[in-house]
């Protein structure tokens, strides 16, 4: 049967995992999913990477590969839209926007690394307009990733900090903690974009595979993880 | 409190046990507390053993140890090494190869109270011919240097103990003969006794005051050094370099000839000039080789010296054409070793008078 | 290219200098003493075991040792426990905190040839100094470590270098935080994430050249023939 | 608890161990003749610029590194090119790619050890076997290699558990693949950063419980009284 | 192709430069290709580091070295220590830490090729008394052991030159006496060549046919033994072991009392008894301490053998009560050392006719 090698930004992981077994099941395809920080496997890709499809944390990369010739530009389509969420695991604490408003001054603040994180980029957004940044600027702790920034969070190292939505719906409800989803009009939409890579291109798995993605049973799971279906390409 | 006779006081006594794989070493000796104690022993007897149980680095080592007045071990205690206060000079050299000449010599002298150096940088670097040397670092040295470097180090520590594993080993001859007589001066002047371990005969008997044989890590015999030398049921009278060492005053200088006549048991001898005061005690060492015996005092002769003696025992020795004989010599006993042809022909048996000619009577101190 | 040249930050080089430069004296203090009670006589499996467990970071892959740190460092941890019961304030994300993991990440490096040179060590002269008066300590000082010499170097190299080098554990200890915690290895990887491949490869450029000239000299000495002459 | 124990993919496991052990051996042979070489008499300076360069990758930050070497051995790099010309197929991505990637990671580490092995060896044995008719390679077998015993069983030591604990180098130019360049540090990584700790937990431990039993057994030969005895 | 003289294939031609910070050699001499050639010089003279030439590990040594037939070392040529069929006993034991004494042993062994092999492993454990710790590790060896298995593995490549740096230094006298006559016999039966560091006037010339003096890196004298021995020029005459060493022949042997006569230049000896053929060429050691004279024969002394002798030169010694006097005796030459008052006494002067009463010959091979 067919295989379909896909690289997959690892804040995506979770939800891919539970994607590829249905998919598994129905197309009788197999999937090899690899992840990485979406910087690296766009690097990896430029660099003879054999995935077939890549799914990004961003908009950015898929569109510099497309625009290098790595990448069809045909079958691309923004898979998720990500959410984010300030957090904590302790129950008690009342998460909202005055939680960063009034916070004592010496409290620390998790954000993945803005620099290369859309999740990190999305925090400082929102910082900037609730007009805290400067206020939060020296006490901000980044993670490399969405996933290190919840691990100083949930060791409790950190109290809080904005991670995915999806990280948060994949603890049992118990360890859940408190949360405050951030309204999406704080941030530019955090749109998580695939692409069909050269090396793909011929591979029917691939097509079938983004064809799953975009199915209702696919968006339900999505969303279930945490996500919000994307803007559906006509 | 124990009270101690002066008697125990001067003494050591040794009395250790190591086991070790394949050997068991058991020393039990007492031995004075001046002069030199050599132990003498064939390869791989346990004497460089026995000194590294006496100066502390063997940690199994059993037994007690008191040197003087001072306990070093016994059943509730045992000095580390750095506490004994010991000279040692290993076999092998030992020098600290990250220091040179001079910091080896430095070390252990900082180590040592300034009011305790009773030996000085210089002299001994003049002595022990170092003075070329000094900033060398031990592998650019020569055997012999290295050895050397090593005495010069044990010594400016000013030991109360020295002990001496084959110092002269590879030395040529000269410096030996400049480091012998330093040796004894130490041990006279400053009262260091000294252990000393060596396979040279000569060099046993021109040192030694007290001699301990080891065979098999045991003590096989053990005391003053001419009855140990004379005792012909032990291995030292049958060496090629059989010798007696008997005591003697100083009565003449006769500085014409650059010779000094002493008086020993049974007459008077004549040896190289050395400047010490008539009527002191000294020793001299009268090989077994160098006597041969006469019926008749002998006249026209280069002989010198010639003493009436008495045959107390005759041995036949390894080599089957010599015997050993064991002359009385007023209250002392020597060795002469010559052909059994010559017992023979002078029909020497045990009682006979006979004139021992010395040909050469060696002084010592 | 100039112009990003000079737009390059040099805080993380500092950082990361000065990071690897404590480290290593921190770990020299610990790994010297450890390696010559390894050396001594006495209890062979407990030996085996502490030196076993002082080699065990290094086969953890860095960010999961970091993970574990910051589970040892956080209010639920022990250490984060014992820090507040004595009001030390919290490790993580610190510059102390730092020091702390790569002290961890880096220490097998440095005990390991040090342990070597002193097992290679000659026993004669160690004896011959207490033999001179001097005490356990003493000749440890004076003997055991100028003959190590080689050992402690070697040493000394690869827990800096590593030092300078590692980033998994310190990225996750350290949180990123400029002027704190930012070190130079995570600078680079982040101006390669970023794409900013110039800064990288300046950034990397500039830490190679350097690391080379130290490496080159440190070799020079290590190599120096009669190899105990500082 | 036990079911996840059950769903735990082994694959990893086996991996990082082949790779491990591959990594190790090929380092030896490269490690050995290269310290052999530096401690030779000859030119000091081109010996310590050689010495200093095989020092280097430590230095870099392992994901840098594996950056670097991503562009080497890609379709664009040089390596990639001439693989490509001679039809050999790339590296990166593969096992083989892994190996080099470790190979160049870890050798530092095998090198140092050795080389101060080599170096506090007493020259008296070799030229001993010299006159006893050993020529240069025979000596170097049957004296110098077992002297330096205990500096090769460290630099296995350190080469082997680095190469084990190495991720960043390996997720770079390994790309993560399962079965293939998916080791077990990447494993334990995924397992981290997808929140399954209890996977990532009971694979540490694993790991940690096995590799102190062979560091255990490795310490205790390494300190065995009579260190010359294998 | 130059054509050799069979002369100057039974030659070793030496010639060899080697600079050191603040050493420099400069080692120029013939030997003869049979025989022990003995170094002899003191501590830091150059003579290990002669041997180390020779056997080709110092690689700046300049100059040339052809060992009978063979070229080792020219201008253009420089063998590597593995192809030069040596056999060195280092003045440290260097043995191999890691390996067993049989291990050690059979290193050398093995890389003989077996059609070369003379000399044979069990004969040389037994000869150098190492059976009991043939499966011992060289630290846990005494250092007479050590140098025992040093010399076996040595001997054990049937070597064609013999280098040994002070092999016997920490040996007991037991062991010496039995090792030098394996020497002896080795360097006759397989006609192997040594070259012998010592610093043991005994040994040197108990062993020695040629003697090299060296000091500070050069060769100061060099020749057939008794020439050297007996230059009271040179030091050798006026050490305590002062001798000479003369052929003679064998005529008689006495098994009553163990004796072998020989006829020497000068006169008929009597030695102890060795089994050596009627009419075999062999060599005595007369020391100068033994030689007494006198202006008769003698009669009713021990002393077995007197020779008649002419005095050729009367030299002081260093000890000043002490003449060394040159006798001529038949053809050769020999020693005496007696007090200055002897010769007072019996008026000796150059050309007086003596009796030289010799206490003890010693056969040598
Ligand atoms: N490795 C070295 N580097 C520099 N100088 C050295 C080295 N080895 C020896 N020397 C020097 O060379 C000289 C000759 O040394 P060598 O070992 O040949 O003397 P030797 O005649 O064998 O003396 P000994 O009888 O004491 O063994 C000495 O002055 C010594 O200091
Ligand atoms: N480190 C060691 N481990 C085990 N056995 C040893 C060790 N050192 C010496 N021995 C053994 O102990 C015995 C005594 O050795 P020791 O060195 O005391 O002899 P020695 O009398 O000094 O001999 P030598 O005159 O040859 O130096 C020998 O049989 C030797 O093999
Ligand atoms: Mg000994
Ligand atoms: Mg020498």
């Amino acid at each position: 049967s067919a295989t379909v090698h896909i690289a997959v930004a690892s804040n995506f992981s979770n939800t891919i995992k539970s994607l590829i077994t249905p998919f598994e099941k129905q197309s009788g395809n197999s999937v090899i999913a690899s992840y990485g920080s979406s910087g690296q496997l766009y690097a990896q890709i430029r660099n003879g990477a054999p995935y077939e499809v890549f799914l990004s944390a961003d908009q950015l990369r898929p569109n510099l590969l497309i625009q290098d010739g790595y990448a069809d530009s045909s079958n691309g389509f923004i898979y998720a839209q990500g959410q984010i969420v300030l957090w904590s695991p302790n129950k008690t604490n009342h998460l909202n926007k005055q939680t960063l408003i009034s916070e004592r001054r010496d409290g620390l603040l998790a954000i993945a690394n803005p620099k290369h994180a859309p999740y990190g980029s999305a925090a400082i957004q929102i910082l900037k307009q609730l007009n805290v940044y400067q206020a939060w600027k020296k006490r901000l702790i980044t993670g490399q990733n969405i996933a290190q920034t919840q691990q100083f969070i949930a060791s409790k190292n950190v109290s809080f900090g904005f991670i995915c939505y999806s990280q948060v719906a994949a603890l049992p409800p118990d360890e859940q903690g408190a949360y405050w989803l951030v309204p999406t009009h704080y941030y530019k939409p955090l749109l998580q974009q695939l692409v069909i890579l050269k090396k793909g291109q011929h591979n029917p798995a691939a097509l079938r595979f983004i064809k799953f993605l975009k199915s209702p049973q696919a968006q339900a799971i999505i969303l279930r993880h945490g996500y919000l279906p994307g803007p559906m390409p006509p | 409190m124990s009270t101690e006779t002066p008697e125990q006081v001067k003494q050591m006594e040794i009395c250790l046990q190591l086991e070790r794989q394949n050997f068991h070493l058991n020393a039990h000796f007492h031995a004075p507390m001046k002069g030199v104690t050599a132990l003498f022993g064939p390869s791989g007897s346990g004497k460089t053993t026995l000194l590294r149980c006496i100066a502390g680095l063997e940690k199994q080592t059993r037994g007690h140890l008191k040197i003087g007045a001072d306990y070093w071990q016994d059943d509730s205690l045992c000095l580390p090494p750095h506490r004994r206060p010991v000279g040692y000079v290993f076999q092998k050299s030992n020098l600290f190869q990250h220091l040179t000449v001079l910091q080896n010599l430095r070390y252990g002298q900082k180590r040592t109270a300034k009011t305790q150096r009773k030996i000085y940088l210089n002299e001994t670097i003049a002595l022990l011919e170092l003075e070329n040397i000094l900033k060398c670092h031990p592998d650019q040295l020569s055997g012999g240097q290295q050895q050397r470097v090593a005495i010069a180090r044990a010594l400016l520590t000013t030991p109360q103990l020295l002990l001496m594993d084959e110092p002269l080993a590879s030395l040529d001859q000269a410096s030996k003969l400049d480091i012998i007589p330093y040796l004894e001066r130490l041990h006279q002047e400053l009262s260091i006794p000294v252990i000393y371990v060596s396979h040279s005969p000569d060099e046993v008997t021109r040192l030694a005051d007290h001699l301990v044989l080891m065979d098999q890590g045991s003590v096989t015999a053990e005391g003053e050094i001419n009855h140990i030398l004379t005792r012909n049921d032990l291995p030292l009278a049958h060496l090629e370099e059989a010798c007696a060492v008997i005591s003697g005053k100083v009565v003449k200088h006769d500085s014409h000839y650059h010779l000094t006549y002493l008086s020993i048991p049974g007459g008077t001898v004549a040896v190289s000039y050395r400047g010490f005061p008539i009527s002191d005690t000294v020793r001299v060492r009268i090989l077994a080789r160098d006597v041969s015996l006469a019926l008749s005092p002998g006249e026209n002769s280069s002989i010198t010296n010639v003493l009436a003696v008495t045959v107390i025992s005759i041995q036949t020795m390894a080599d089957p054409a010599k015997s050993l004989i064991t002359l009385q010599l007023g209250s002392e006993q020597i060795l002469a070793s010559i052909t059994r042809r010559s017992v023979h022909k002078l029909a020497i048996s045990v009682g006979t008078a006979l004139y021992a000619h010395i040909k050469s009577i060696a002084l010592m101190h | 290219m100039l112009q990003t040249i000079a737009e390059i930050d040099l805080q993380p080089v500092w950082l990361s200098l000065k990071l690897a430069t404590f480290t290593t004296i921190f770990i020299l203090a610990a790994a010297i003493p450890l390696a010559w009670w390894l050396h001594q006589e006495g209890n062979r499996s407990v030996k085996g075991a502490i030196g076993a467990i002082a080699t065990l970071p290094l086969i953890l892959p860095p960010s999961v040792l970091g993970f574990y740190l910051l589970l040892l460092l956080g209010p639920n941890g022990p250490i984060g426990q014992l820090n507040e019961r004595f009001d030390l304030g919290s490790l993580a994300f610190t510059f102390e905190g730092l020091m702390l993991a790569s002290f961890i990440y880096s220490f097998p490096f440095a005990l390991q040839p040090i342990q070597n040179a002193f097992q290679t060590m000659s026993k004669g002269q160690m004896e011959a100094a207490a033999t001179l008066r001097a005490s356990p300590i003493d000749r440890f000082f004076t003997v055991a470590l100028p003959l190590a010499r080689p050992g402690l170097l070697s040493g000394a190299t690869l827990a800096f270098a590593h030092t300078i080098g590692e980033f998994g554990v310190i990225l996750m200890i350290g949180g990123n935080i400029p002027g704190e915690t930012r070190v130079l290895s995570i600078a680079i990887y982040d101006h390669v994430e970023s794409m900013e491949y110039t800064q990288a490869h300046i950034l990397s450029a500039g830490m190679l050249i350097f690391s080379f000239l130290v490496l080159f000299i440190l070799n020079s000495f290590h190599q120096r023939r009669g190899k105990y002459y500082l």
